[in-house]
């Protein structure tokens, strides 16, 4: 397999972007992308979108970016996997460029959320229609399920759960293009409305629109267009039971487990090694969760780690420095993509008032449904 | 009426139809083809017993479009005598009140009404034991 | 890039299948691929699959099938591009087992159409949702504006078009997983009740049930598992406006014609070396357009070769064995990889009554929308 | 209520809002970020000319739920004097009279009333020149 490197990025601001439809946001976030590596000529386009169909009624994303991106003809090619769609994307970019299939390859995240469609059951479309959906459980209330096991399991407290908001915001409100830029205190998050007990909506990530692009070529090739490439060291795809009621461990997402030790073996690091990570905290349990399963700490042990400073710009493995799903804002589909972004701007050096200092390798970890799917790469300054 | 979607899963919802895996032995609901503990394909038809404990659960109050007239309601992974996992409603008590731990009984209901059509869709909820 | 092989496939019936769903239908068919093999183990799913959001309200069925196939764990990706996922699918598993990422990879396309849904406006998601379907273009109504634009340039007939049928019902005659294995006539076809003009229903491709499995591996790990291994010769994709008004000449297909291209050229062969294909014909007119995109014919001579029976079994070029989608069905994400079946089965001379003597290479051809995607695959018997 | 998508299309759907690309001239309808023939990204704003011809056509006897009680009506794709093409349709006429090479005028017209809500969404149809 070749060597792939990341050599440009591009992403619209997230948020409720009303005046923009689905082909809008990726066209924006493309040509963004494009140009600031002298508008190559692209060999294959991968677009990560969750749900079009049931969002905006379209179907069959891959030629309509072409064709709106002006490159109709290109090879494009829409994957799924819920809210781990934008990062399974750059998996298959990734596997399409270090198969020597293709050579410059774009890989795109995109989701329109807000355009009339109900979004509550949209989400509940990741979950197992008939046997969660069905009896009326919602996309929040899995995450619910999950956060009252660990409490119950670990003691892990409100607390703890509120300090991932709180982070997170913290990060978000140093990055131009989140959706929320405003701090918030434990206290709000701890009084706003309840959704599924235990969480409140500051556990919970937004309703977004957005996109995210990356621009992939072989490493061997990264310097013709730029001075930064960043290497994908590695990619690790996995998958758990569908169903949360069928996992011998609520609290643990194995699928989560199973793509960090596929990634980490195959990039040949650590645990220890990642300087930065971008998590999805699509709810605030999610992220607690998920370090566990990256064996960032001991399980049962995040809350602490958390409440600890250790996760926080400054910490020790600072987490989610863009701020993460929860403050950036998650459109599902572009997600995956848009925490790889951060990672890059971060090995760059280029992430400013939220750089974390000397980073040279960093994890991104995308998930889909309530850990049914997991992708994990692993990116390093080249 | 009812869709096929609906009258294919009439067997588990309405009886809790299951199946125990003739290689591993552990029961799996609703029935499939495949176990997925040890790969095997043969079965015995089962049902489930009616009786368990809750092992996560939550308040739902912001509800899907069908059910915002319910909320806030409990929903539970109940675990039943056999092991078996499912994911229930939990009604004639408080909400608040239903927490890991908590023993229930699996009763046939009404579960929601569907659409606009409001076709009426049943299956099993959890009641607490007195 | 590795060489890769077809070792086994499954597949269910197509057709009305009311006692099954979408999981039931994709577990059947990977467990008939997979079992004909002493059940290896998978390294990678992709499942090709239009649209179970709108179709069934289930999304994220990478998990969903590998949960059910009792392989929770192994990476499982949804790919889509509207009647093409399963060309698109195949094109991945492709990718993965050349890049050398993977060794065992399960390709499935499938499709639950029949489960209540709107069917007509689910289609339309693959055309363009905001300058086509919004003004009340439908998908057949798509393909007859393509059918009305081939007759008034090439005086191509209703004769023409009916023979397209007339073929494809005889060949399906013959296959025992076909959902119509009935003959028609000319006439049948011609008095049938009209969709969109001048395509009536006899020219129309059904409302399918059903999924289909290819396993692929390395080919030089290929004899360990069968002693008749397909090679997948070259895989060619690519992308065309998405809207027919878009379109230089709405009678050609520029998408199947570049896709044909880049298979034919890396796979070293020219049109004339194909000795059968499986096309797209989802309506009669499009399998026309098809084969002179393809170049077995020129362009508007499609008709005429069809009526003096080239394209039949014992013809020069014998096109769609199986019955087509006309005849077998289309259940739209499976189609891709049942057309890789029937391939599969005439290059291993195990097609029976449908069997094309001495096959060595074949090709298949699959599409999404009015054309705005297609993807071709070359295989030959080693 | 109209959704957002519905009046992100006003422009074009109501007042026929097109752009010219600066660097070929190719007329583009609706408006894109980059232009599909040169990949220009410069544009001037234009409106389409109501006047055109029919490139090819359809009847359409199966309709989608919105327009069932239309059917059958006609589709065309229209091609207008600046050489823009689009979909619309046909009004005012015999659908079967409606064939390739047809002169159309493009007219402010209903098209279709929408989901449950009944919410009006406008735009243009083709009615054939007398
Ligand atoms: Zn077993
Ligand atoms: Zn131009």
């Amino acid at each position: 397999m070749r060597d792939v490197a990341i050599i440009s990025t591009g992403m619209t601001p997230f948020g409720e972007l009303w005046q923009s439809g689905l082909r809008d946001l990726f066209v924006q976030a493309a040509r963004e992308a494009l140009m600031a590596v002298g508008s190559p000529s692209v060999d294959a386009i991968y677009v990560g979108n969750m749900s079009g169909g049931q969002f905006v009624g379209q179907e069959h994303l891959g030629p309509l970016m072409a064709d709106h991106l002006g490159l109709a003809g290109v090879p494009a090619t829409r994957v799924e996997s819920a809210c781990a769609s934008g990062g399974v994307a750059l998996r298959c970019g990734f596997l399409d460029v270090a198969a020597g299939a293709s050579d410059l390859v774009l890989v795109a995240g995109v989701e329109k959320m807000n355009d009339g469609a109900d979004v509550t059951n949209v989400l509940a479309s990741a979950a197992d229609q008939e046997t969660e959906v069905y009896h009326g459980i919602t996309f929040p209330g899995l995450y619910a399920m999950i956060a009252r096991a660990h409490m119950a399991r670990y003691g892990t407290t409100e607390e703890d759960l509120a300090a991932v908001s709180v982070k997170n915001h913290r990060h978000g409100a140093r990055n131009p293009k989140a959706q929320f830029r405003s701090e918030v205190t434990a206290e709000q998050v701890m009084t706003s409305s309840m959704v599924a007990e235990p969480l409140r909506l500051l556990h919970c990530s937004p309703v977004s629109d957005g996109a995210a692009v990356v621009l992939l070529c072989p490493l061997e090739r990264a310097r013709e267009f730029t001075d930064a490439p960043i290497r994908i060291r590695s990619s690790g795809l996995a998958t758990a039971p569908m169903a949360l009621a069928d996992r011998a461990d609520p609290t643990f997402l194995d699928a989560v487990s199973l793509a960090a030790g596929r990634a980490y073996k195959s990039g040949g690091v650590t645990p220890s090694d990642i300087q930065v990570a971008e998590v999805h905290d699509c709810f605030s349990i999610a992220e607690l969760c998920v370090l566990e399963a990256l064996c960032f700490t001991e399980r049962g042990s995040a809350g602490e780690l958390t409440r600890a400073g250790e996760t926080a710009l400054g910490g020790r493995i600072p987490i989610n420095t863009s701020g993460g799903l929860k403050s950036k804002g998650h459109p599902v589909g572009a997600t995956g993509v848009a925490q790889a972004i951060e990672i890059v701007e971060q090995l760059r050096g280029e992430a400013g008032e939220r750089q974390v200092p000397d980073a040279t390798i960093g994890l991104a970890q995308n998930m889909g449904g309530s850990g049914a799917s997991s992708v994990v790469h692993i990116f390093e300054r080249v | 009426m009812p869709s096929p979607r609906y009258w294919r899963e009439i067997p588990s919802r309405y009886r809790l139809e299951a199946a125990a895996c003739r290689g591993c032995k552990r029961v799996i609901y609703p029935k499939r083809q495949v176990c997925p503990q040890c790969g095997g394909v043969e079965f015995e038809a089962t049902r489930l017993a009616h009786r368990g404990r809750v092992v996560t659960s939550t308040v739902v109050h912001v509800a899907p479009t069908d059910l915002q007239m319910e909320a806030p309601y409990a929903m539970a992974v109940v675990e039943t005598e056999e092991g078996v996992r499912l994911m229930v409603q939990v009604a004639d008590c408080d909400p608040s009140e239903v927490l890991p731990g908590m023993e229930v009984t699996l009763e046939f209901r009404l579960i929601r009404k569907e659409d606009h059509g409001g076709i009426l869709c049943y299956g099993h909820k959890a009641v607490p034991v007195e």
